[in-house]
């Protein structure tokens, strides 16, 4: 007994900033070189999410600054609504408070950790508090707050605050001051170019540490941000619904309606039905086992999927590829934004794009872009379920060489939105295998792959077969040399072959036997409308087909006809005469054109 | 036919090949050749010569793309050399023609392979062997020991030569062009072919020549041409039975077939190289598992040369469906030396014999 | 401003039991079958511990009974030294409850979450309390309580709660009962045998839903808990210092000695000096810049590593081998525990064990079993360092096959022991990858490699070597046969040729010309003691050597000598006479002994 | 030597080999045999004969592994059966031997490599080549063509054939067994040994043998026993200069090093087989250079091989290691017939004869 009181003497509730303080690497902040960029990804995810919901185009700041020998300021400042004074501590001095974390909608943050996770990190690093300055509109003052966090009770610690003078309308700036270096600079700078293709609508300007880099706004288009909506039965495990009953005072189908998506009055009254329960009882007053009945007959019902449209802001195929555009110059690129799914009850959208050639690198593994929520994915790709499902698809039949994911100088981008993107910890780096996303990424990375592969073979067609005609043409003086060596006569003419391999168009002048005959071959891949002159002393009175035109200039007669000729066909024009003057084709590019008199 | 005839015939076909080139460059025309398909599926008996022929499958070659336009640009070159050297009344390897082809420029060839595919090419087209331009081949002749009597023309003057009484332990080595060979005299019975040298031997100290009036023929492994003229030359000519004595195996059957059918990558020149009336003596697949043979297992290459051959139209009789499917069964091959395992006589003393009685020919 | 506002009044704080009921993949509840595994781990856990601290050899019974069609009930009751009534609400029903959290010591369970997500995945899929039975010794009545957490505030819920009578003395008993599948029985079953192979001292019997299995306990010695420590000054950062330093009421000097593991008199002056700080000042009035002047100074200062012996408890070379050969039959089997090293001031140990042959499966991958802190790690093997480690070491060098993993016929054991083991995430399946750690596994994975190929080689070469007799003396007499049919002679006699090929002791008697020789000799690998005995008719009066007894019997001569024989020796003796008689030789197995008479 | 006293003394020494390994066995020692090791390490110039044999160093095989117990069973039954095949006065190929040894049970060979090694063996520890057996080489023998008058002994009796006479453009064929052959009488200045086929024909149509009262040798590649051994005698018994004419690669380079020094693998039989006064005439490196020839790169195992050579004790001479380096430095080798890219005449008109001048042949 004595053994027990002393063990229960040493037990003791542990605040949850004393928990991730000690398992910092569940957040993201396990190494000081990771941690700026955590930190920016934190604070820029919030600025986005802000300026979203108050439908601004977003316009953020963001600086590096040394400010000793380990020690890095980061700063980022945003021009979206502001937080109200009162909030400012809680937002950014409690780890889990925050505004998402019970709305089914697409979201950057959702859990409140982030940034309070960054304040931590600080204090805990260099022991400097956190600098808040935010200001809700032109009527209010600015705030400014040092803040720190109360480890052993989670809860903020104001160091000092003041009203002061900003020049900012609206916005909120925060600085932080941890222990960490700059040798993950390349990442920091991809991570904002990732943020800038998928968020075109926001311009973002960066200084790091004096090095100045700007991204600019793609679209002018204010994103509308998407909507809560009420949970779907199907994706509800039994705890949520015993506290959504307990705290209704409705009775049983007003609650279904109300309190679900797409649950409208048929499909309350057949999940009551299938239930057993009677329809007057106030859901407050259910059992344990009569919920698991109500839960088992709502899950039983088939119920449309929930309405993804309204709580999903996908980026959509044209915004991608200005985004893609904007950042990255390539010779071919195309976007997919695929129809809503559902998995575990959560909608879920995936959108993907891929580009080829440009100043992509040629040589090793394809560039691979991955978001969630239109927050880029910079860590452990391996262990991500977008990566595994790229690399599932066999690439080689679209032409490209593949060691797990592609190589060669492609893109690939992918983006995961979702009210509840699964991620594989908490750190958010990498998405958790999920089936039924993993198979919409194969599907949509099989659809990108054909285009792909038709543009390639596009390409490689025209490519190869121009090569071809010019290597046939360079050989063929030397096949008619040779061969007319043998038979010991004059070496032929070999350019109206030449024009044909070539793909031109070939005009012929031969007299044989007191009958001149003209013709013109499209040997090209489209019609041509050509005007076929002839100066000569023949009258060609007697042409078939006729000229449309004559005139006489001198002693010689200037024949003319019109042809329309079909690619792959040839016209043709015969009188009497002797064939003497000369021969003119007009309506072709001189490079398409050959005329050869074979009677000169 | 006269030298100086076939010289004038060569040069003329040759002729004819650039003329055709010429005449479609003049009226621009993309130049081309018409050949055979030269593929297992495009070869027919010929009831006439009862040999196996090219069908009327043709595969045109047009200089459209780089490669084909390149191959006629070297076949006009080989057609200009072989033109020339009729006139000098020169010979030369197909190496060495390789070798002088340096001097082609862009025509030269690129390997060996491609001198000989040209040649072969141009003998399909013109209908002439090789011989006919003056192209030596480079193969060893194979060696014949037996009753029989032959007048060799050569640079040299004509030799008359015995092929028992005037000859070593090696026999007579036919030579490279037997356009210059004659026979004249025999007292021989049959003909056996053999495919290795210590078959021949052993028939040889056995007596097997004088007990049974044969021609000893040493095949040399696959037989050049010059030794299946020679073969085809003793049917047709003196009228002997001609065996082929093998290895039992895969590979071997084939040595047999160019023989008693022609090759599938001579098929144009069956009239001259083949010996229809040719018969395979062994080992046949069946006396593997009746003389209870050494053998060793078919390799997997084997047993696809097998099933290759079973669709074949070469092998398409019921003799030879049945042996290579016993033997597909047995998964065994074996050679003919094997039969050293039952004594150094059984094979002179009791296995051709009774094969020679049951086919006929003693 | 209204938007500020708007957006303000979302803003709540979240409670950390809603925090992971939304996250619980990061706790090792993300599918229904992983539940079963990750609540047995936990429980027992809890129970090797407390039996640990209360210095108790662990009788732990767990059971798994199918209520319902989905719906298991897991019972993991033990003989540990109970918990008191007031506490068992706050262990079971509050997450981020414990008392180990704070501690620096090696120990199973740390957070404080385990459990408790347990039962709070129970009410999330069931609704059912989870039950708990504890007593805390003969005197006190045990007590039952029904246990629900409440999610919003993370506070226990009590359902009920009565004294009741229990059989057991002291210990506690948890029936928790969710939705769940008993697929991963095999790896259950794997984990329960694991953990008895590193708790030798415990007892485990379980009834997984009818299937008894009974792991007994192999040794009777009491573990001796590690003890808690005070951080190492070279593994802390400003933040825990701050708070260390505000909560003291002590001097500079006095705060340093007391407060931190190894620092003396000595260190704590040097710190001191090199802080610049006065030695007078009291902890509690030191501004940050100063507290970070001290952490540079304790950073600096050479301090001896944290004194593992006390905080860490290894499990010993002999243990290990013992557990192993309790569960695993095993031709051949070596353990190894190392130095304690230091990774960021946390002290830890690496024990391993190899083992080879017996009923081990002899194709495919090596069986790893990973442990930290004694607990089998079953998850993520991929993702674990132990498991990179291992690959890492050339094992072709110690004649095993290998891809990633050796394979064949082989059994490998790590433990880390630690007072932090570092995992890559908080549902513990992996150890992150740490260099001082990887190097240490490579090391002791390459000292036991050399151990198994020198047994392999050893085992090998006894066999060759006696195939390799085997089959010359199979192929004797034909050479003998084939050798005299040549030279046309009669076939001679093999059998002292074999002997000594056989390494046998080879006797032999020839008379030539009236002198008659006999040789002992030796071709064993050892020395031989042999008595020869040759009855004849001669006396041997002349033997050289003497006889050391001739006896008389009618009108022979029993002629007798003694001798040893060195490996690879002969004896000779010879004397003059008919060479008629018998020879017997004493002194050696019948197996190895040829005795050939050529004279006979 | 008389047939029967060779007979007689092949059967006493193979009678010597048994009575050993008896001796040994019934003295209960493990029964072994020793032999030269069979390494370029292990061959020496010895000055009395001019060729390069086996030095001191020895590998003693010892039945005490089961590789080897088996080897010393399979040697005694070839033994035996040597022994019993001389008395019988039969003879037998290597392959037909190796059929026999179906019979021999554990004694079988596994593989026709190894019926030849061990007949190596007995040709190293008797000091007497195979054919003193009664074994048949299964290599065929080159042609020769020139001015020579030869006796063959044959089994139908003794033939006389002149080498330009009596023969076919083909040649005369040597026979297997060169013990029966005697040179009678010769017209030629010195003998021309040639790599290829399409060189061999190339002198002839050319005239070359007769200009140059030149013999002709074809050596079909690496040559055989009974071609090494002719020329051999070509060059003592007729004291006629030997030159070799090959193409211009390492493999080529073994070829003349076998005719010249004798080879690794019949280091034993270097005095009746090595030609100590041939001298090799081309293709040399330094030809490849100094006339442009058409070559191809050398590969790595061109590379290898030449490195090899430069270690290898026959090659060990200035001419050699000049030409070998140059080789190296160039990357390329030429064949024989590359010369034909200089034209057909080129060889035999420019070529041979200044290299033969230039060495004093001619």
């Amino acid at each position: 007994m004595d053994l027990a009181e002393e063990l229960a003497s040493k037990q003791r509730s542990i605040s949850v900033a004393e928990f991730f303080e000690k398992n910092k690497h569940l957040l993201g902040f396990d190494s000081p070189t990771r941690g700026i960029i955590t930190t920016i990804k934190e604070a820029v995810d919030n600025s986005l999410d802000a300026c979203e919901e108050a439908e601004i185009l977003p316009d953020i700041y963001v600086a590096v600054k040394k400010t000793d020998r380990d020690v890095f300021r980061i700063i980022v400042e945003d021009n979206g609504p502001g937080i109200t004074p009162a909030q400012v501590p809680f937002v950014f001095g409690k780890l889990l408070y925050g505004s998402r974390f019970h709305q089914i909608r697409q979201s950057r943050g959702q859990q409140g950790i982030g940034i309070s996770a960054a304040v931590l990190y600080a204090q805990l690093t260099t022991g400097i508090p956190a600098v808040v300055t935010s200001r809700t509109g032109h009527k209010s003052p600015a705030h400014r707050f040092e803040l720190l966090i109360k480890t052993e009770t989670n809860e903020p610690e104001i160091v000092k605050q003041e009203e002061i003078v900003w020049d900012r309308m609206h916005g909120t700036r925060i600085e932080i001051e941890f222990k960490s270096s700059l040798a993950a600079k390349k990442r920091l700078l991809d991570y904002l170019r990732y943020t800038s293709v998928v968020n075109p609508h926001a311009r973002i300007r960066a200084d790091i540490d004096g090095d100045l880099h700007n991204f600019e706004r793609a679209s002018d288009e204010i994103i509308v941000a998407p909507k809560a909506i009420a949970p779907h039965p199907h994706g509800i495990e039994l705890g949520l619904l015993k506290r959504m009953a307990a705290l209704s005072d409705k009775k049983l189908k007003e609650f279904l309606i109300d309190g679900f998506s797409r649950v409208g009055e048929k499909n309350a009254d057949e999940i009551i039905g299938i239930s057993g329960l009677k329809n007057s009882r106030k859901t407050s007053g259910l059992k344990i086992e009569e919920l698991k009945s109500l839960l088992s007959a709502m899950q039983t019902v088939s119920v449309p999927p929930p309405p993804a449209s309204q709580c999903l802001s996908p980026i959509g195929e044209e915004m991608i590829i200005k985004g893609i555009d904007k950042e990255f110059e390539l010779d071919f690129v195309k976007s997919r934004t695929r129809k809503s799914q559902v998995y575990s009850g959560n909608p879920f959208i995936i959108e993907a794009a891929i580009g080829y050639g440009g100043k992509l690198e040629s040589e090793g593994s394809a560039t691979l872009m991955r978001f969630a929520n239109r927050v880029p994915l910079l860590y452990q790709q391996g262990a991500c379920a977008i990566t595994n499902a790229v690399s599932q698809v066999n690439w080689k039949s679209y032409n490209l060489p593949q060691q797990g994911i592609p190589t060669g100088p492609v893109m690939i981008l992918v983006h995961v939105a979702s009210t509840n993107v699964p991620f594989t910890s908490e750190s958010k780096d990498a998405v958790a295998a999920i089936d039924e996303i993993e198979k919409e990424i194969v599907l949509v990375m099989q659809d990108l792959g054909r285009e792909l592969k038709n543009f390639l073979s596009r390409r490689d067609k025209n490519k190869q077969e121009e090569e071809r005609a010019r290597a046939v043409c360079s050989l063929l003086p030397d096949i008619a040399a040779k061969v007319s060596e043998i038979v010991e006569k004059p070496v032929p003419d070999v350019s109206p072959l030449e024009a044909q391999i070539m793909r031109k168009v070939v005009a012929k002048k031969q007299t044989i036997g007191g009958i001149v005959e003209i013709t013109v071959s499209n040997h090209t891949r489209s019609p041509v409308s050509v005007t076929v002159y002839n100066m000569s002393e023949d009258s060609a009175a007697d042409a078939e087909p006729k000229t449309d035109f004559t005139d006489v200039i001198g002693s010689e007669y200037n024949k003319l006809w019109k042809a329309e000729i079909e690619p792959e066909s040839a016209w043709k024009a015969t009188y009497t005469g002797t064939g003497s003057g000369t021969l003119d084709v007009r309506g072709v590019d001189g490079k398409k054109l050959v005329v050869v008199d074979l009677d000169a | 036919m006269l030298k100086k005839e076939l010289d004038e015939e060569a040069t003329k076909r040759l002729k004819n090949i650039a003329g055709k080139w010429y005449d479609q460059i003049s009226s621009a025309t993309i130049p081309y050749i018409s050949l055979p398909t030269r593929t297992k599926k495009n070869i027919e008996y010929d009831e006439n010569s009862e040999v196996w022929k090219y069908g009327n499958r043709e595969t045109v070659r047009s200089a459209s793309s780089a490669k084909s336009a390149l191959h006629l640009l070297k076949m006009a070159h080989v057609v200009g050399f072989l033109k020339n050297q009729i006139a000098d009344n020169r010979s030369s390897t197909l190496r060495e023609m390789y070798y002088i082809s340096e001097g082609w420029k862009r025509a030269k060839f690129s390997a060996q392979d491609e001198s000989n595919m040209l040649v072969e090419d141009l003998e399909i087209i013109t209908e002439l062997s090789r011989e006919a331009f003056h192209l030596r081949p480079e193969e060893d002749g194979a060696a014949i020991y037996g009753p029989l009597r032959i007048k060799e023309q050569t640079r040299r003057g004509e030799k008359i030569i015995h092929c028992q009484e005037d000859v070593g332990e090696a026999g007579y080595p036919i030579p490279n062009n037997v356009n210059n060979l004659e026979l004249i005299d025999h007292d021989a019975k049959f003909v056996i072919a053999m495919e290795t040298g210590g078959m021949y031997a052993r028939l040889m100290e056995n007596g097997f020549d004088e007990e049974h009036n044969a021609v000893l023929v040493h095949l040399k492994g696959q037989p050049a041409r010059s030794t299946r003229r020679v073969l085809k030359r003793l049917n047709s000519e003196l009228g002997l039975p001609v065996v082929i004595f093998t290895d039992g195996d895969p590979w071997s059957y084939r040595i047999f077939a160019s023989i008693a059918y022609g090759s599938i990558k001579a098929a144009h020149m069956s009239e001259i190289l083949a010996t229809p009336g040719a018969q395979f003596i062994g080992v046949q697949p069946s006396d593997i598992s009746n003389y209870d043979l050494p053998a060793d297992k078919l390799t997997e290459g084997d047993i696809a040369a097998l099933k290759a051959e079973l669709t074949d139209p070469r092998f398409d009789t019921e003799y030879w469906r049945k042996e290579i499917n016993l033997q597909l069964k047995l998964g065994l091959k074996s050679e003919q030396q094997a039969f050293a395992s039952r004594g150094l006589d059984f094979v002179t003393k009791d296995y051709l014999p009774d094969r020679l009685s049951e086919m006929g020919v003693i």
